[in-house]
C-alpha cells in the first residue's frame, strides 16, 4: 500500500521552535510509517511561501496537512481549496480565522500565555510601583499582539495608553535586537523595574542589557515559550517566570491523527489545548505554576 | 564592472534558432528549465502534468508580474527594493476600501492601483530630479509603503471580498486542466511588454538609457521621462500583481510581499538581464520566475527537507548563471 | 637609424580570431632599437589588435614573440610591463575617480615598507607632465579633465614608466596643434635614447615627420615596410615631397588603390545667416560670446586644448545650461532646456568621447545608428523595422561603414568605424545645423576624404557645419570659415570674405595668443 | 548611470577642512549625523551623554564592522548579500565547537574564522573565476550559508560560553563612562582598513578596479587577483563582526544576521560611498552606521512607536542622501 504523506508546514525555518515541532512530527511520522513532508513561510508573516509549500505538498500526495498559519486569515482560501480535494487540515499552535477553517486544532493560546505571566508580575508587584518595558514582535504579527495584550490584562493594565507602560520596542524575537530595544528603554527610562519578552532570547537580550547597567537583580523579566534554554535561565534567575509551550506534543497529536485519517478516512476535528504552564521558581500566591523541573522535563529544545 | 563584458564577442555556429536564442540571452534560462524540469520528470511521477504545471503557473504569477516592473527598472540600470511594499500598500487600499468603505470593487481596485503607481512615481521623481540612486530610493520608500501599510491596515488582514476582486483567481479548464485567468492575464502582460520593448520607440529608448545614459540624452532621447515613465509604470505593474495576490489568497494581507524583493531581482538575474542595464529580454524573466517554481515544487514533490530545499536553492542560483555564462563563453 | 644592430623586438607570423573575424593573418613586425617605426592602415586594418597582442591584452590564435632574440609569452599585460613594454591604447584607461598622480602610478606604485611614498610619486609626476606640456595638477581628478588633457596623462604614464618598447595608437587623435608638436619631440628625444617606438596613426604629415619605417596593412594582412629615403632639403617642412616616404605608394599600399584627394569648393557669396548667438555664456568657463553662421558654410573652430570649444558647442546645443545670452535661429529665439530642445530645431552635437557621451556599447550597430529617429519611423506606436533597416543601411553604404553585420555590437567595431558609426546616427536626424566635435580623430584618410565629401555635399544641400578640430591642417582643408577660441572666448576669425586666407600660421596665432581680437573687434565683426 | 556623475565637477570654495571633506564624501553624512544629534539633543535629555553615546557605538559595532568587508566589495562595484549569513555561520562555528566540543576557545575562534574566511574565498572565486555577477554569487552563499547554519545547529542557540569568547564585551571606564573593548576594536579595525586603502598600492588598486576595471587590467594591476583578495578579507572581517556579535549577546544565535545585508549596504551608501564602485571612504560608512543607530536610539528616546520609526527611517534615508547629493551640486 502506499506510504501515509503528511505535510507539516511551520511559519518559518529558523525558529527553534518550529525545528523541535519538525523533529517530534520526524518522530512521531518514523513510529507510524508515514512519509513527513516539511516547509515553511520564507519569514514570519509569509503567506504565500505557506500556500506554494500547501500547495506542492497536495501535488506531491499529501492526505493531511499540518500547519502554523502565518496569517490565521490569509490562508483560508487555500486551506479551503485543499479540504475541498479531501485533505484534513490541522492548525497546529496558532488558529486560523475563522477556526471552521480546518478540521482541528491542535493549540496553545498565546492570550493566556500572555496572561499568565501578566498574572504573575502583578502578584509579584502588589501596589509597588511599576515601569514596564516590552520587548514585542514586530509591527502586525498576530502572535505577538496576541502574547503582549494577555500580558498588559493579566497585569491589570487596559492598554497601551497605560502610563506604567513606558517602553514599547519591537525585538523581531532575536536576542541581538532585543538587547539592543532593552538598552535604548533604559536610556529612555533608567528606573524600569518589569520587562515583558514576546520569547526567550528576547529575554535574554534584555538581560544583558541590564547586566551591563548593573541593574539585572532589581528588574524582573518575564516571557513565553518554555524552550529549554528559557527554562535554564528561569532556573538561572535570569528570566522569572515564562508561560511554557507544548510545540512537541503538537506535532505527535498532528501526525498521529494524520496517519489515522489516511488509514480509516476518520477525520479529527475540535480544538485541543495542548496547554499552557507557568514556569517559576518562585512561587506567588494565587497564581498556578510550576518549578523548572518540571519545566526541563517537559521543555524543548536541547536539555 | 568587467564581469559581464566578457559575453560580448557571441555568436553560435550552427543551429539559427539556438544561435537566435543565445542572442537573446535565452539558451542559458531555457537549457535551465529542461534540465531541471527532466530531472525532476525522473525523481517523481507526479511532476510531469498539465495539472502541477497550472500550479507551477500559478504560484510564481505574483512574483512573475512584479518581476516585469523589476525588468524595466534593471534595464535601465536601476534596481527596485519596493516593489514587495508597493504591491502590498496597493492590495490593502483596494481590499480596505471595498471592505470596509464598501465602494464599488473596480473603483477600489483602481484606487489601489492609483497608490501603487504614485509610489512608482514617487520612486521616479527622486530618482531623476534629485539624483538620487535608486538602491537608496527603492529602500527609503520600502520602508515608507511598509510602514504606512501597517498604519492604514492597523496590521488587520481583510477577510470577505467581493468577487470582482479574487476574479484573477477562477479557473476555466483545457482538456481537464484548470488554469486560472491570473495566469493567462500574467502571460498577457509579459507578451504586450514584449512588444513594447522590442517594437516601439520609448521600449528601445528604456535600453539605450540603460545603456548609456549620457548617449541617449545627447542623442535627442528624453532621459528622465524614460526614467519617470519606467518607474511609474512599474508601480503600475505591480498593482496588477497585488490584484493577482489578493485573487490568488482572497485576502488583503499587510504581511505579505515581504521577501518579493529579491525574488523578482533573482528572476530577473536568472533570465539573463544585465543588472548594469541595457541588455535583456523580458521572457527570461518570465524563464527565470519559471525556474524558481520549479525548484521549489519538484523538490517538494520530491520529498526534500525545506531547510535543504534553501542550500539546493542557493547552490542552483549559482549554477543557472554559472551555466549561462559558460555557455556563452564558449560560444 | 642602423639596421646592423639586432632587433629589439619581433612579431612572427602573427595572428588572430574573432568570432567571425579574422582580424590578422601571418603578421610580421621587427622593431630596432632607436628607431621610429610607423604603423599605418584603414580603419579596421588590424593595427591595435597587433598591438594589443604585443602587450598579451589579446593572446595571438597563431605566432610568436621574441624580445632581444628570445622567444616570450605575454601572458596578460602585467608581464609586458615586467619586458619594458607600454602601450598606449587608442581609447582612454583612466580610473576617472582617481587622481592623476595615481593614474600615472596605477599597477606600478611606489611605496616605502608597503606604505605608498606620495611625495616621490607626486615629484615625478610633476616632472612628466611637465614635460608633456601639461598645466593641470598632479592632484587633479582625472574625470574633471578634458579627453585631451586625458591622453596627456596616458603619454605621461608611459614617460614616467621609461620602457624599452614604446607603442603609441592615435595618440594625437584627441590632441591640437600644440600638443602635439611637443609630443613629437618627446618621442624624438626617446628615439635618441635607444627606445623602440611604433607609432600608430592615420596622419601623414605626422608619419613623415617621425617614421623611419612605415608598415602598412590591409584587412589584417602586413602589405610591406616602407623605408625612408634621404630628405628633400628645398621644399617645405609640411610638404609631403619634402619627407623621403613616397606618399602615393603608402597609400596605394593602405587602400589597394590611389586615394581621390578632397578639394574645397570655393563659397560663392556670403550667403543668410542662420544661428546667431548673442553674448552667451554659460558663467564659468565660456566668456560672453557673440557669431553669426551662415547657411551652407563649414565653419572650422579651431583653439588649443581645454580652450573651451567643446564647452561653447555644447551651449549652443542644450546639452549644458546657459547662464544667459541668446540663441537666435533662423529668426526664431530659442530657450533649450536638453539636446532634444535642440534637435527638435534642428541643431545637433556629435560628442568628441565617442565611448562615454557617444555609442551604446551593447546594443547592435544598427540600433546605434537609428536610436534617435525610432520615434519617426513609428506607425501607431509601433516600429516599421524595414523602414529603419533600409535607412540604416543606407547610412552605412553612403559613410562605408566597415562591419561584419549590422547586428554586431559597437564594442567589436575598430575605432575609425565607431567614429563613423557615431555620425551616422546624428546625421540620421536631418539636422539643418550639425556640431562636429573633433570627428575625424582617428579616421584614415580614405574615410577622412570621404568625410570631408560627405560634409561638403551636406553644405552644398544648405546644411550650417560647426567643425571642431585640434587639427589646424583640416581646418585649412576643409572649412570656408576659421572661428579660433583660446581661454574661453573667441579670439579671432579668418574670413575668405573678407579678404584673409586660411593657413596653419594664422590659426596658430590666434591660436596661441600672438594675435587677437578684442570684444570690440569681435562685436563689429559678429553683432548685427 | 548618470546619476552620480553630475558630482565630478565638485569643489567648495572657503574651508580648507569643509573643503577637505567634502572631496572625500564626507561632509553629508556628518552634517546628517549632526543635524540628527542635535534634534535629538532638544527632545530628551538623555541623548547628549558620554554613556548613551557609548551605548550607541556599542549597538552598531556588529553591523559597523561588517560594513568594513561590505565597503571593500562595493568599491569594487560589487555587492555582498551573504554577509550576515557568513558572519553567523562563523558564530555558530566557534560557539558549538568552544561549547559542545569543549575545543580550546581561541582555536574555536579561529575555526570560526576560517569558515566565515573560505565563505569569503568562495564568493571571490566565483566572482572572478566564473565571471558571476556579485550580486547572483552571494545571493547563492546567503542560502548556502542560512542551510548549513541552521542545520549543523540544529536552530539551537549556544550557551553557556568560555569567557574568551565574550572577552570584548568586557568594559573599562573613561572618566564613569563604559566603554567595550569591541567598540575599540571597531574603530581600530577603520583606521586599520583606512590605512590599507588610503597608504598602500593594493588599496589603490581596489579603488582602481572598482573605478575602471579594464583599464585596471591593461596597466597591469592583477584585477582578478585584487577582487579574490577583497572577498576574502571581506569573509574574514564578517568573522571578526561575528566575534563582536557573540560577546555582545554571550550567546552563539543560529537565527541572527537575517537582517543584517541590508542594514550593511544602508551604512554604506548613507557613508557616501558610491554603489557604482571606485569611490568612497572607508570612515563614511563608519559615519552611515552611527546615522542609523543615533536614528534608532532617538526616536526611542522620544517615544516614537515602532511603526513610525520605520516610517520615518524611510523618509530619513532618502533625506540623508538628497541632502549629500543637493550640498554636492551646490559646491
Ligand atoms: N574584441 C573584438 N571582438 C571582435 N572583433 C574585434 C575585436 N576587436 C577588434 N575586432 C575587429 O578586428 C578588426 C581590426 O580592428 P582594430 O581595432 O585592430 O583596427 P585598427 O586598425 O586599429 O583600426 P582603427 O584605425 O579604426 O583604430 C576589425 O574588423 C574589428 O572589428
Ligand atoms: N566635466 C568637466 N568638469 C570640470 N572641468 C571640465 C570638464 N570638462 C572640461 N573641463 C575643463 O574645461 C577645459 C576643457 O574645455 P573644453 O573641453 O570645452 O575645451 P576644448 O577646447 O574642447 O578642448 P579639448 O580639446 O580638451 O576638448 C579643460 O581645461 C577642463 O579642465
Ligand atoms: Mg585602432
Ligand atoms: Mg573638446
Amino acid at each position: 500500500a502506499d506510504q501515509p504523506i503528511i505535510g507539516l508546514i511551520t511559519k518559518t525555518e529558523t525558529n527553534p521552535f518550529f525545528v523541535k515541532m519538525k523533529e517530534g512530527a520526524q518522530k512521531a511520522a518514523k513510529a507510524k510509517g508515514a512519509k513527513l513532508l516539511t516547509g515553511a513561510g520564507k519569514a514570519d508573516g509569509d503567506n504565500a511561501g505557506q500556500v506554494t509549500a500547501l500547495e506542492n505538498m497536495i501535488a506531491a500526495g499529501a492526505k493531511t496537512i499540518l500547519i502554523t498559519p502565518n496569517n490565521a486569515q490569509a490562508i483560508v482560501p487555500a486551506l479551503e481549496k485543499a479540504r475541498k480535494q479531501g485533505v484534513m487540515v490541522i492548525a497546529l499552535d496558532s488558529p486560523t480565522d475563522p477556526e471552521s477553517a480546518v478540521d482541528a486544532l491542535f493549540a496553545t493560546d498565546n492570550y493566556k500565555a500572555g496572561m499568565l505571566i501578566g498574572q504573575y508580575a502583578k502578584a509579584a508587584f502588589g501596589n509597588k510601583p511599576v515601569k514596564i518595558a516590552t520587548l514585542d514582535l514586530f509591527p502586525g504579527h498576530p502572535v505577538g499582539i496576541d502574547r503582549h495584550n494577555g500580558f498588559l490584562n493579566g497585569y491589570g493594565i487596559k492598554n497601551d495608553k497605560d502610563a506604567r507602560v513606558v517602553c514599547m520596542q519591537d525585538s523581531y524575537g532575536d536576542q541581538a535586537k532585543g538587547q539592543t530595544a532593552m538598552e535604548n528603554c533604559l536610556q529612555k527610562d533608567p528606573e524600569i523595574n518589569l520587562v515583558y519578552t514576546i520569547n526567550e532570547p528576547a529575554a535574554a537580550g534584555a538581560y544583558q542589557a541590564l547586566k551591563a547597567i548593573g541593574r539585572e537583580k532589581e528588574v524582573m523579566i518575564v516571557s513565553i515559550d518554555g524552550g529549554c534554554t528559557g527554562v535554564k535561565n528561569v532556573q538561572a534567575g535570569v528570566i522569572a517566570a515564562t508561560s511554557q509551550q507544548y510545540p512537541l506534543k503538537m506535532a505527535s497529536l498532528g501526525v498521529e491523527a494524520g496517519v489515522n485519517y489516511i488509514l480509516t478516512g476518520k477525520k479529527t476535528t475540535g480544538y485541543t489545548d495542548t496547554g499552557v504552564t507557568l514556569i517559576t521558581d518562585k512561587r506567588m500566591k494565587g497564581v498556578p505554576s510550576k518549578d523548572t523541573k518540571f519545566g526541563l522535563n517537559n521543555c524543548w529544545g536541547v536539555k | 564592472m568587467t564581469i559581464q563584458n566578457t559575453s560580448k564577442a557571441r555568436t553560435t555556429g550552427g543551429n539559427p534558432v539556438l544561435k537566435r536564442l543565445n542572442s537573446l540571452n535565452l539558451l542559458g534560462p531555457i537549457v535551465a528549465l529542461l534540465l531541471a524540469s527532466a530531472f525532476f520528470a525522473t525523481q517523481s511521477d507526479r511532476f510531469l502534468s498539465g495539472q502541477n504545471f497550472s500550479l507551477i503557473l500559478q504560484q510564481v504569477m505574483v512574483v512573475g508580474v512584479m518581476a516585469i516592473g523589476q525588468t524595466l527598472i534593471i534595464l535601465t540600470a536601476g534596481i527596485d527594493l519596493s516593489c514587495g511594499m508597493v504591491m502590498v500598500l496597493g492590495t490593502i487600499v483596494m481590499t480596505k476600501l471595498a471592505v470596509e468603505s464598501g465602494l464599488n470593487p473596480i473603483l477600489a481596485i483602481m484606487a489601489g492601483a492609483l497608490v501603487s503607481t504614485a509610489v512608482g512615481f514617487l520612486n521616479g521623481l527622486l530618482v531623476t530630479r534629485i539624483k538620487l540612486p535608486p538602491f537608496i530610493v527603492t529602500l527609503g520608500t520600502y520602508n515608507i509603503a511598509f510602514a504606512i501599510t501597517q498604519i492604514y491596515s492597523n496590521a488587520q488582514t481583510q477577510t470577505g471580498l467581493p468577487a470582482a476582486l479574487t476574479f484573477f483567481g477562477n479557473t476555466f479548464h483545457i482538456g481537464g486542466t484548470a488554469i486560472t485567468y491570473g495566469t493567462v492575464l500574467m502571460i498577457v502582460l509579459y507578451i504586450v511588454v514584449w512588444i513594447f520593448l522590442t517594437e516601439t520607440a520609448p521600449g528601445r529608448h528604456i535600453y539605450a538609457v540603460g545603456n548609456n545614459p549620457e548617449a541617449a540624452r545627447l542623442t535627442g532621447i528624453p532621459t528622465n521621462r524614460v526614467l519617470l515613465g519606467v518607474y511609474t509604470m512599474a508601480g503600475l505593474i505591480y498593482s496588477v500583481a497585488g490584484l493577482l495576490l489578493v485573487s490568488r489568497t482572497g485576502v488583503g494581507d499587510p504581511n505579505a510581499g515581504a521577501t518579493d524583493n529579491l525574488d523578482t531581482i533573482t528572476a530577473v538575474v536568472l533570465g539573463g538581464t544585465s543588472l548594469f542595464g541595457g541588455r535583456g529580454m523580458i521572457f527570461g524573466t518570465l524563464l527565470g520566475a519559471l525556474i524558481v517554481g520549479v525548484f521549489r515544487n519538484g523538490l517538494t514533490l520530491t520529498g526534500v527537507p525545506s531547510v535543504y530545499q534553501i542550500l539546493i536553492t542557493g547552490i542552483l542560483v549559482i549554477l543557472a548563471v554559472a551555466a549561462d555564462q559558460l555557455t556563452r563563453k564558449k560560444a | 637609424m642602423s639596421t646592423i644592430q639586432p632587433p629589439l623586438l619581433e612579431m612572427r607570423a602573427i595572428s588572430k580570431h574573432f568570432p567571425g573575424v579574422k582580424a590578422l593573418h601571418q603578421v610580421n613586425l621587427v622593431l630596432y632599437p632607436g628607431e621610429v617605426l610607423a604603423l599605418m592602415g584603414e580603419n579596421g586594418a588590424g593595427k591595435s589588435t597587433l598591438m594589443k597582442v604585443l602587450v598579451g591584452a589579446y593572446q595571438p590564435s597563431e605566432g610568436q614573440i621574441f624580445i632581444d632574440g628570445k622567444a616570450v609569452r605575454m601572458k596578460d599585460p602585467r608581464s609586458a610591463r615586467g619586458m619594458g613594454i607600454h602601450l598606449i591604447y587608442q581609447e582612454p584607461n583612466l580610473a576617472l575617480n582617481m587622481k592623476v598622480t595615481e593614474n600615472i602610478f596605477l599597477g606600478a606604485e611606489k611605496t616605502q615598507w608597503g606604505l605608498l611614498s606620495f611625495q616621490q610619486m607626486r615629484k615625478i609626476t610633476q616632472q612628466v607632465l611637465e614635460q608633456v606640456g601639461a598645466t593641470f595638477s598632479p592632484d587633479a581628478l582625472v574625470g574633471d579633465l578634458s579627453r585631451a588633457e586625458g591622453q596627456l596623462v596616458e603619454i605621461a604614464r608611459a614617460l614616467a614608466f621609461k620602457p624599452r618598447v614604446l607603442v603609441l595608437d592615435e595618440p594625437t587623435a584627441a590632441l591640437s596643434e600644440h600638443e602635439s608638436q611637443r609630443l613629437f619631440e618627446i618621442i624624438k628625444h626617446l628615439r635618441g635614447q635607444g627606445l623602440g617606438i611604433v607609432y600608430i596613426s592615420h596622419r601623414m604629415s605626422e608619419v613623415y615627420n617621425l617614421a623611419d619605417r612605415v608598415s602598412v596593412l590591409r584587412n589584417g594582412v602586413l602589405i610591406g615596410t616602407v623605408q625612408r629615403g634621404p630628405e628633400d632639403p628645398n621644399r617645405s617642412p609640411v610638404d609631403p615631397r619634402r619627407a623621403g616616404i613616397n606618399a602615393e605608394k603608402l597609400v596605394q599600399m593602405m587602400l589597394g588603390q590611389s586615394l581621390q584627394e578632397f578639394q574645397k569648393n570655393p563659397q560663392g557669396t556670403p550667403r543668410k545667416p542662420v544661428l546667431e548667438l548673442i553674448q552667451v555664456t554659460d558663467g564659468k568657463k565660456i566668456k560672453p560670446t557673440s557669431l553669426t553662421l551662415r547657411e551652407g558654410e563649414i565653419v572650422g573652430l579651431g583653439g588649443l586644448v581645454g580652450s573651451g570649444r567643446t564647452e561653447l558647442a555644447r551651449l549652443i546645443c542644450g546639452v549644458s545650461p546657459l547662464k544667459s545670452g541668446k540663441i537666435w535661429l533662423q529668426g526664431n529665439m530659442l530657450d533649450l532646456k536638453s539636446p532634444r530642445d535642440a534637435i527638435q530645431a534642428g541643431m545637433v552635437y556629435v560628442p568628441e568621447d565617442r565611448v562615454n557621451d557617444g555609442l551604446f556599447a551593447r546594443l547592435s550597430v544598427s540600433e546605434n545608428i537609428s536610436i534617435g529617429v525610432l520615434e519617426r519611423h513609428s506607425h501607431m506606436g509601433l516600429l516599421n523595422f524595414s523602414e529603419v533597416a533600409r535607412q540604416v543601411k543606407n547610412t552605412v553604404t553612403r559613410l562605408n561603414i566597415k562591419l561584419s553585420s549590422l547586428h554586431t555590437t559597437v564594442e567589436d567595431l575598430s575605432g575609425g568605424n565607431q567614429q563613423k558609426l557615431l555620425l551616422a546616427r546624428y546625421l540620421s536626424l536631418n539636422p539643418r545645423i550639425l556640431l562636429l566635435d573633433e570627428p575625424t580623430a582617428g579616421i584614415d584618410v580614405a574615410t577622412r576624404a570621404e568625410l570631408y565629401r560627405t560634409l561638403s555635399s551636406l553644405a552644398a544641400s544648405g546644411m550650417t557645419i560647426l567643425f571642431i578640430s585640434s587639427d589646424s591642417a583640416e581646418l585649412v582643408q576643409i572649412a570656408d570659415r576659421v572661428l579660433v577660441m583660446k581661454e574661453g572666448e573667441l579670439v579671432g576669425e579668418i574670413d575668405p570674405a573678407r579678404g584673409e586666407s586660411i593657413t596653419l600660421e594664422h590659426i596658430m596665432e590666434f591660436a596661441t595668443g600672438l594675435k587677437g581680437f578684442t570684444p570690440e573687434d569681435w562685436k563689429k565683426r559678429h553683432v548685427l
